[in-house]
């Protein structure tokens, strides 16, 4: 029998906007799966895709880069920095095979608890159709861990 | 790697049941069993409510007692508690930035409610990652650096005069300065003032006076700014008098009060062709000097140069209530003139502005509506006279007016010289051509680079009562720097390693807040953080492709150790595996 | 006036004993079921209304000289016809608070020994039924309630508006009339555009649109269901009733809504006979809503 | 000349044969190399077999510049009889230390490799679909060939490295530099590069003013201004994520860095800092525009993993494309 | 600790909150005071702000928590200002805390006890569209995030009492006077919304669908009632139409306020975005009767609405909505002044954009502070032109809605014109931060 | 009965320029300062008092607003030339609702007194008109009618007093406003 597959998800969230997005789905008890692992960055700006690429490395089967809204950043634009590099290195995962669907950028304000909850179902469903991640399969001469 | 130079770490974990908020849901003894096992983690325990005065005794006690030297409290959401469990530590003697919150509630426990086990299993996550993160923490100061208690305005307009005037009345020192002969600026064209009507030479004249009797105001007339360096607090600023004198300035905030002018509207309307067509501030000036003659009917053509459709889209803000008021003055200088105001959209809002347009429509004024797709037209009639032909969009009919002056109610537009100042200050200017401020809406007078401000109609098109709000605000805001002489500036910002920093300028490129500046060493550029200035949002960090940037307590190697420790899955992953 | 005691003028204007007597029979019988004395006024004239859109000074005359004559036995007016209430009122308020004008008028009347003084009120039967007998007053002396009925209503604009002058029920949501016909045990339903005009007035000038106005009034209570239509006001009564089968006829509809003039309604509640309230009068007979309601 | 002369191996894996030849244009230098040095194994140059190498005791060579790729058996084997054998073991050039050109393939498997070499591409001409095979029998007996691997490695993915000479190839000045500080016993801590700290753009003379840009040209598109930063005028220039040491040569010819000094000191992934550094700046500060649209802008970089993991497809975290089976 | 150091600032919204912070961070001692359990005010009702579309909590949250945290400010939450006397310099002033029945100290904000709480009573934060319970915090992120007891809705169960671990309920708790001795006031009592009842040909309050433009703001807004699901109230349908009325009591002279509230056309044309960003299906309409647009990027906020998002605007006040009562479908009236044709349109939801007007209470604070007012009830300026922060009285100061029609970034400007001012005053009566 | 949908068409057609000396400015003047006409000229052109009238909703000719605004103009003739004027049901919802507390239909009805006097008088007020100054009442009750009333039991109908009307209204000229001249 094998177990259901359960994503592992790591989230870089913005300390103003999705963060507090997050703070307030669970203020206000909407549940969603528990699949995500939050790393808070003041910025998500702050996010250089070799950290998204080093989630992967490490096991990580769904990446989420979630901001404030455009126009909204605390920092004025950052959002819009990381919106960039996402879409650019979801080409790049797309060119390793891995499919882009596994790296998510999304906006989320301090409001949209719901909005929040509703994304990380969502991904987490994505990433379940998926399967794992394939960068954990073993190949050639490199092992990587299997969860 | 840096840390093992360092001192060793001890963890503390400190893991919050929130009564039954998260021991609920979470097997918090578990969490705190496994807490045990992970790496450098000394001392672990559980308690009720970490937040509760004895909760924070419990955390004081065990740095001393296990000596300490991290300490991390898994509970709620740091947006609120942080700060609590930060001075918790500094209390205890460890720096706060040696602290470190798990998130166990609002991410975890209240949106996992009915899977405890699973939500123990992500609590342990989250704890590892805040020990991941933790055993990298570094301890951080907040830097001060000193203020001049010196402002300057730039700009000698009622906005500037007002900014002055408030800024020394708080006992700084001020230097004004305006490029023209003459302090007033735009004030000095004007007839009377809405919606008082009162003269606005009266009351230019009386706050001209005051600047000038005020010892803590230096005036610097026909004087432009000639450049400035440094950053809040410290700028230097180098001042042109004509052709050869300068001074030179220490200040500690600057102000930016340069006004607008006026939009010339050649070729349209007949303007520059019949000189029976003139702006309204022309007819301002007339109205002043007691120049005008009796016309028998006058048009007034709002909207002239302004939104349209593509180019000068804004709405200037005061032209409505202008022709309002010079309607009314004309009828009232001449009763038998009629008085044609031909609007898209009257402008009247605000608590007094309704009434003076009901005053002009019982005071008989003729309110013309006209569509933006059929303006006006204004051509030759017989006489001299002009002939003005207007669809009456709320009539539905073309309407044929002879009428010997016509006024054109222009815009207010940016200076020509607003460009060079926005480069020199590094404060951007929006595609309305007007000073762009921070915050459209909780920044509004004031830019993203620190210590410089803005107010008045350099901001954007307003009337004299809402430069006047604007300017007194902008002596608040410049005010708060120099008031504390000291400034302690973000503690999590960026720093550049000129060893590696190899002067491509990107991060200068994408910093919103110019706090980076390029150095030269040795004829190589680097570049160097303002401290005062950056935020710490770590876009530069990121966006370094030689990783010269370190963001201090959001370093790349805290941040990958999170990573690393999140899936759970990753042993260290070397070159080898 | 004395305690209990409840007396006016009636006054009928022109429309009613023209063409209307149903409205003013009923009203006779139930006011005096409900123990309100009825004056006949004497030389009495139009209230002036009509003569407004030609002269607005013959108006006043008019509405003055009417007013001087109930002063004279200094009792009030209740009006049946929206029209005249209106009229008498807002014109008694007009001289009541402009001295200029009030002088101006009794300088006119004083050619025939008459003066204003401003000592009587105006008012239409639903104010005298609501403010003055009283809701609780009419419940009381309800014998038969007429439960189950589903009826609209429709106040027509005078006795709203302008609210300036008669002011004693919101124009917008009028709900004097409503409480007026539940007291009968009535269902009154609520129906798009409850508000609107009946289109009388422009009877005289043309003769589309106001048969237009009643046949779109009629459609939206026709739409709710209501079994008839109950009116306060002699043109309205016109335009719904009397015209109904016009409308009908020229707009090829069918309607056959029965429409009752207020005290026909409430007589019914109180016992009376339908001959007593000259139900006989209507053109669209009430039969089955008789029947239901065991008269 | 007191001391023994030291021992130089020469190694050429999978790689172009540049390298080979940066050894040469180190020019008169190379008389430096032979005063103090004895070649004892250069396959390319002199005719030394492996089983010579094989009876080499371990550690007899002092230092192997080892250049390529390792994508056979034979080249990892080699690898690993040349680790044993010396005390010093450079990866020479790109390819040895990040995979370079040939860690391209690492967006295919082998299969799709030999089909493209040998079956689709227009110049070949192979009617009978030959592809090569590790062993192939003929009337002799069987004939053995090393088995191509599915996967490019770098040289440090298969052996310990001690220094690292990046460039593609490393340029002369640079090996000589390596030359001289072998020579002199100066060598610096294991595992280092030996490459300046810092990336391309110190060495780039092109002036440099503002790195905002909204439009992306390649390199036939404009004619760029000849003084003014390539990247600035939007040809993507891997310079500021590329480690220096080669004194910006392509750059002085008008040409744009393509990475082959590989990531600088404190960057681990050359194409993901170059990702995030272009991203960043391009389309900054027109956020506000209405035309503003993050897919458009950044649509105009067509082929990442090309551009920017050029040199470094091996060597980077992902390491290769995941084929589905 | 010098008393006359401090200043007074009265109510805690984004004008409020902004002068205090201006004080504070200078090194002024502050004492706010807000008469609700939470600062944040009308600004932490909206869900965006025009002409950015800012999310509104977003960029005020931090404002709160930076208010809250500050040593230099005491945050005076559920508290009125009873008694004004003295002079510039030196004021004394008596504040009525109103008891929470909830001890600040011990309540950590958990949430257990209104979880338990078996009474329900309409949420006034989501304009009475949503409801909460009888012991509350307003909104998720109320600060401080303690709970508060609604006496006049509480059932005395106590099941709150025995949920709280941290025995943070206290029935017994009475309400306090503190007296303060400050030297500055400022007042920032903003405004409330004129009653679109009184408007009654648009079936406000009798036709369900019928809504303000803050309740609609609340049905857009992700933590509002719906959680930020576009759907009609009365029978839970997603709408296809929904018009805005301007205008409805402002500019008017009978019934209303004769002037211009400045902020609807441009609200309404943020909410018209906001439903087509919602569901481009829905259409918009916005019936104005002049476009406001004087403000920095509204006229192209309101292009942008036209062009790229489709909002409609009309210009017109449609004279009557009249529901049918068997759908709950509303059909406007109006003249299209500019076509000079009477139509009629159905919408699924009608959104009143009413006058907004001081708040009544500050009739009363007026008194209390002896400011006076002008014809519509705004705090009066000292001089509308040169002095617009200052009132009759020296040493209290006025920012905000409360001193006449304003948006958030006017009010932000002027609330800093007000902390210039006030601080002049303890300048002066101090002799301090001389140069 | 009067054509006055046609008369409408004919107002609302286009008209080739309308010129400033076709306006008499005095209008509005006089208009203000009769009784009920007194704030015309704060009219804003909202519309309300068009889009809320039942007779506009069905007569293409009624616009009370464009009235309003032809009137603020001076369009005098044109106003007071126009059919469609007589239209109004005096039903007063637009004076209700006027935002600007014009009241419209009070302005109306000063038009058409105005109208009157300049020699337009729609038949049917004359009929009205010479009924109340013969009988007192609006219509012409029959005999018969009254003679019903009996059979009825309702008390008699009071005879009117023309006599007295006739003293009250000469002063004002009513007869001889309605004898002016007449379509």
């Amino acid at each position: 029998m094998t177990e259901e597959f359960e994503p592992k998800i790591v989230g870089f969230l913005c300390n103003w906007c999705s963060y507090a997005g997050a703070d307030l789905a669970g203020v206000s008890r909407i549940q969603y799966p528990p699949n995500l692992r939050i790393i808070r960055v003041m910025c998500s700006g702050r996010v250089d895709p070799a950290f998204i690429l080093e989630a992967f490395r490490s096991g990580a089967d769904g990446v989420l880069i979630a901001g404030c809204h455009p126009g909204d950043c605390h920092y004025i634009a950052g959002n819009y920095k990381a919106q960039r590099r996402g879409i650019l290195l979801k080409k790049l995962l797309e060119q390793f095979g891995v499919e882009p669907q596994r790296l998510k950028i999304e906006f989320v304000s301090a409001s949209e608890g719901a909005k929040f909850a509703a994304v990380v179902k969502e991904m987490v469903e994505t990433i379940k159709k998926l399967g794992p991640s394939p960068l954990k399969v073993q190949m050639e001469g490199l092992t990587y861990a299997s969860g | 790697m840096e840390q093992s130079q360092k001192e060793t770490s001890r963890i503390g974990v400190f893991i919050c049941h929130c009564g039954i908020n998260i021991g609920g849901v979470v097997n918090v003894p578990e969490v705190v069993e496994y807490a045990k096992t992970l790496p450098d983690v000394v001392y672990a325990e559980d308690n009720l409510y970490t937040c509760s005065s004895d909760g924070l005794n419990k955390i004081k006690e065990s740095i001393a007692k296990y000596n300490l030297n991290r300490v991390i409290v898994a509970s709620c959401t740091p947006r609120t508690h942080e700060p609590l469990f930060r001075a918790t530590c500094e209390e205890a003697g460890v720096n706060k930035y040696l602290f470190e919150m798990a998130n166990i509630r609002e991410h975890c426990s209240w949106a996992h409610m009915h899977e405890h086990e699973r939500a123990t299993e992500k609590a342990k996550d989250i704890v590892r990652m805040a020990v991941a993160k933790a055993r990298l923490l570094q301890p951080q100061t907040e830097p001060e650096i000193d203020v001049t208690p010196s402002a300057l305005v730039i700009g000698g307009g009622i906005s500037g005069i007002i900014a002055a005037l408030c800024l020394a009345d708080q006992r700084f020192k001020v230097s004004l300065v305006e490029k023209e002969p003459e302090l007033g600026g735009m004030l000095r064209n004007l007839h009377k003032l809405y919606p008082t009507m009162q003269d606005a030479s009266e009351g230019l004249e009386h706050f001209i006076q005051a600047v000038k009797s005020n010892k803590s105001i230096d005036v610097f007339t026909s004087t432009v700014v000639k450049e400035v360096k440094g950053f809040i607090g410290n700028f230097k600023v180098t001042l042109q008098k004509g052709n050869s004198e300068t001074a030179n300035l220490d200040i500690g905030t600057i102000v930016v009060a340069t006004g607008a002018t006026i939009f010339e509207p050649v070729g349209m309307y007949g303007y520059g062709e019949h000189e029976n067509v003139i702006t309204q501030l022309q007819l301002e000036r007339l109205l002043k000097e007691g120049q005008l003659k009796k016309p028998e009917k006058v048009v007034m053509i709002q909207c002239v140069g302004s939104r349209e459709e593509k180019g000068r889209t804004y709405c200037s803000r005061v032209c409505c209530m202008t022709a309002l008021k010079n309607a009314m003055f004309i009828r009232e200088l001449y009763p038998e003139t009629d008085v044609y105001l031909l609007y898209r959209d009257l402008q009247t809002y605000g608590q007094h502005y309704e009434h003076h347009h009901r005053e002009a429509q019982e005071k008989g004024i003729r309110f013309i509506k006209y569509a933006q797709e059929k303006p006006p037209e204004v051509v030759a009639g017989k006489n001299g006279k002009l002939e003005v032909n207007v669809y009456h969009a709320l009539l539905g009919e073309q309407i044929k007016i002879e009428s010997d002056l016509v006024v054109l109610s222009t815009p207010l537009i940016q200076h020509k010289d607003a460009k060079e100042l926005s480069k020199m200050l590094k404060v951007p200017l929006g595609s309305d051509g007007f000073f762009f401020e921070a915050h459209v809406k909780l920044r509004p007078i004031e830019f993203a680079t620190d210590g410089i401000y803005v107010c008045g109609t350099a901001h954007s098109p307003k009337d004299t009562a809402e430069s006047v709000s604007q300017a007194f605000g902008v002596a608040s805001r410049a005010a708060i720097p120099m008031a504390l002489k000291r400034l302690r500036t973000e503690a999590i910002t960026a720093l550049v390693d000129e060893d590696l920093c190899s002067g491509c300028r990107i991060c200068e490129a994408v910093c919103e807040y110019s706090a980076i500046e390029m150095q030269e060493k040795e004829g190589k550029q680097t570049s160097k953080v303002l401290e005062a200035l950056c935020k710490g949002c770590g876009t530069c960090g990121a966006s370094c492709p030689t990783g010269a940037i370190t963001m201090r307590h959001f370093t790349d190697n805290q941040l990958v150790a999170q990573v690393r420790a999140a899936p759970q899955v990753a042993k260290e992953v070397t070159k080898h595996d | 006036m004395a305690e209990g005691e409840l007396k006016y003028f009636i006054f009928l204007g022109c429309a009613i004993p023209y063409r209307v007597s149903a409205y003013e029979i009923s009203t006779r019988k139930v006011m005096e079921k409900l123990g309100v004395k009825l004056e006949e006024m004497p030389e009495f004239n139009c209230c002036g209304l009509p003569m407004d859109p030609v002269s607005h000074e013959m108006m006043l005359l008019l509405a003055a000289r009417n007013l001087c004559i109930a002063e004279e036995k200094n009792m009030s007016i209740m009006a049946l016809c929206p029209g005249c209430a209106g009229t008498l009122n807002k014109v008694n308020t007009m001289l009541k608070n402009d001295k200029k004008l009030r002088e101006e008028i009794n300088e006119y009347l004083k050619v025939d020994g008459l003066e204003f003084k401003g000592i009587i009120e105006v008012k239409h039967l639903i104010q005298v039924l609501n403010d003055d007998v009283g809701l609780e007053k009419i419940t009381a002396a309800v014998k038969k309630s007429l439960k189950g009925l589903k009826v609209a209503e429709h106040n027509g604009c005078h006795v709203l508006r302008p609210k300036e002058y008669m002011g004693f029920d919101d124009p917008e949501d009028p709900k004097v009339l409503k409480a007026l016909i539940e007291a009968t045990g009535a269902e009154c339903l609520d129906y798009m555009d409850e508000a609107q005009c009946c289109g009388a007035p422009t009877a005289g000038i043309n003769d589309k649109i106001p048969l237009q106005l009643s046949r779109e009034k009629l459609t939206h209570i026709r739409d709710v269901g209501a079994q008839a239509l109950i009116t306060i006001c002699p043109f309205c009564h016109m335009m719904f009733e009397t015209n109904q089968m016009r409308i009908e006829r020229m707009l090829n509809e069918k309607f056959g809504i029965p429409t009752l003039h207020y005290p026909q309604l409430l007589g019914l509640a109180l016992g009376l006979s339908p001959e007593e309230l000259a139900l006989d009068e209507l053109r669209v007979k009430p039969t089955e809503q008789l029947k239901q309601i065991g008269i | 000349m007191s001391k023994e002369k030291l021992k130089f191996a020469f190694y050429w894996a999978a790689s172009c044969g540049g390298c080979e030849i940066a050894v040469l244009d180190i020019n008169e230098k190379i008389l430096d190399v032979v005063a103090i040095a004895d070649i004892v194994f250069w396959p390319v140059a002199i005719d030394i077999k492996y089983k010579d190498v094989e009876a080499m005791p371990d550690k007899s060579i002092d230092v192997c510049f080892f250049n390529g790729a390792i994508r056979t058996e034979e080249q990892e084997h080699l690898a690993k009889l040349l680790r044993k054998k010396s005390k010093v073991l450079v990866a020479f050039g790109s390819c040895a230390h990040q995979g370079g050109i040939p860690g391209l393939a690492n967006v295919a498997n082998k299969k799709e490799v030999f089909e493209r070499a040998y079956l689709q591409s227009p110049s070949t001409n192979n009617p009978n679909s030959v592809t090569p095979k590790t062993s192939f029998k003929v009337p002799e007996g069987e004939l053995k060939l090393p088995e191509f691997f599915d996967t490019v490695k770098t040289l440090d993915q298969t052996v310990d490295v001690d220094y690292y000479l990046p460039g593609c190839p490393p340029p002369s000045a640079q090996v000589a530099k390596v030359v001289e500080a072998i020579a002199k016993n100066e060598l610096p801590p294991k595992g280092s590069v030996l490459a300046p700290e810092k990336s391309v753009c110190d060495e780039c003379p092109r002036k440099k003013e503002d790195k905002k840009i909204s439009k992306i040209y390649r390199v036939y598109e404009i004619t760029p201004d000849p003084e003014r930063c390539l990247l600035e005028q939007g040809i993507i220039c891997m310079g500021p994520a590329t480690r220096g040491g080669c004194e910006a040569q392509c750059i002085s010819a008008n040409m744009p860095c393509t990475g082959c000094g590989g990531p600088c000191p404190n960057e681990v992934e050359q194409g993901a800092a170059m990702i995030s550094a272009l991203s960043s700046i391009l389309g900054v500060g027109g956020e506000r525009d209405l035309d503003y649209d993050a897919e458009k802008m950044i649509g105009q970089v067509k082929d990442p993993l090309g551009t920017f993991y050029k040199y470094s497809l091996p060597a980077s975290f992902l390491r290769r494309r995941r084929i589905k089976k | 600790m010098e008393a006359n150091k401090s200043i007074l600032v009265i109510g805690g919204g984004i004008a409020g909150i902004q002068a205090s912070l201006d004080l504070a961070s200078r090194g002024m001692k502050v004492y706010l005071v807000e008469k609700t359990p939470s600062i944040g005010g009308r600004m932490s009702q909206l869900d965006k702000t025009f002409p950015t579309m800012d999310c509104s909590m977003c960029i005020l949250a931090p404002k709160m928590i930076e208010c809250f945290r500050h040593p230099n400010i005491t945050l005076l939450t559920y508290s009125e200002v009873k008694e004004v006397k003295g002079s510039a310099g030196n004021f004394r002033v008596k504040i009525l805390k109103k008891p929470r029945f909830v001890d600040l100290e011990k309540c950590t904000g958990c949430g257990e006890c209104a979880q338990h709480c078996p009474v329900e009573v309409p949420n006034e934060f989501d304009m009475g569209l949503g409801v909460r319970k009888a012991i509350y915090v307003p909104f998720p992120q109320a600060v401080p995030l303690k709970y508060t007891i609604d006496d006049e809705n509480c059932i005395k169960c106590r099941l709150c009492q025995r949920m709280c671990k941290a025995g943070s309920i206290d029935y017994d708790q009475q309400p306090e006077t503190i007296d303060l001795n400050v030297g500055a006031i400022v007042v920032a009592t903003g405004f409330e919304l004129f009653d679109a009842r009184t408007r009654s040909e648009y079936g406000y309050g009798k036709y369900q669908n019928v809504l303000t433009s803050l309740e609609f703001e609340r049905l857009l807004s992700a933590s509002g009632p719906t959680g930020g699901h576009l759907l009609r109230l009365s029978d839970g349908r997603i709408p296809r139409r929904i018009a805005f009325i301007q205008c409805v009591g402002s500019r008017s002279l009978k019934g209303g306020v004769s002037y211009c509230s400045s902020a609807c056309c441009v609200y309404a044309t943020k909410e018209g975005i906001l439903i087509r960003e919602h569901n481009p299906e829905c259409e918009v309409y916005v019936f104005y009767n002049d476009l406001k647009v004087f403000g920095k990027g509204f006229q192209e906020f309101v292009n942008r609405a036209k062009d790229e998002w489709g909002v409609k605007y009309v210009r017109a006040l449609p004279g009557e909505v009249v529901e049918d009562p068997k759908t709950g479908d509303l059909t406007i009236w109006y003249e299209d002044t500019t076509e000079n044709v009477t139509k009629n349109m159905k919408a699924d939801i009608v959104v009143l954009c009413p006058a907004l007007v001081p708040r009544v209470a500050s009739k009363e604070l007026a008194g209390i502070l002896g400011l006076e007012l002008d014809e519509f009830g705004f705090m009066k300026s000292k001089d509308p032109l040169f002095a617009p922060v200052d009132t009759n009285r020296p040493g209290i100061y006025i920012c905000g809605y409360c001193q006449g029609p304003k948006d958030i970034p006017e009010s932000v400007a002027q609330a800093s014109g007000s902390a210039a001012r006030a601080a002049e005053v303890i300048i002066v009566a101090t002799g301090k931060e001389a140069h | 009965m009067l054509q006055v949908e046609k008369g409408g068409a004919k107002e609302t057609e286009q008209r080739a320029v309308l010129k400033i000396t076709d306006m008499d400015p005095k209008f509005k003047y006089e208009i203000s300062k009769i009784p009920g006409g007194e704030k015309i000229m704060l009219c804003f052109q909202c519309g309300t008092c068009t889009s809320d009238c039942p007779v506009a909703r069905f007569s293409g000719a009624y616009r009370p607003r464009q009235i309003i605004r032809m009137t603020q103009l001076g369009l005098k003739k044109r106003v007071l030339e126009s059919e469609s004027l007589w239209l109004c049901a005096s039903c007063f919802t637009c004076t209700d609702r006027c935002p600007q507390d014009v009241k419209v239909a009070d302005i109306i009805r000063v038009l058409k007194n105005l109208a009157v006097k300049e020699g337009y008088v729609p038949p049917v007020f004359k009929v009205l008109a010479s009924s109340i100054l013969d009988t007192g009442y609006a219509y012409r009750i029959p005999e018969m009618r009254i003679k019903k009333r009996e059979e009825l039991g309702l008390p008699s109908l009071p005879k009117g007093n023309p006599q007295s009307l006739a003293k009250l209204t000469e002063r004002i000229g009513f007869k001889k406003l309605l004898e002016a001249k007449s379509e």
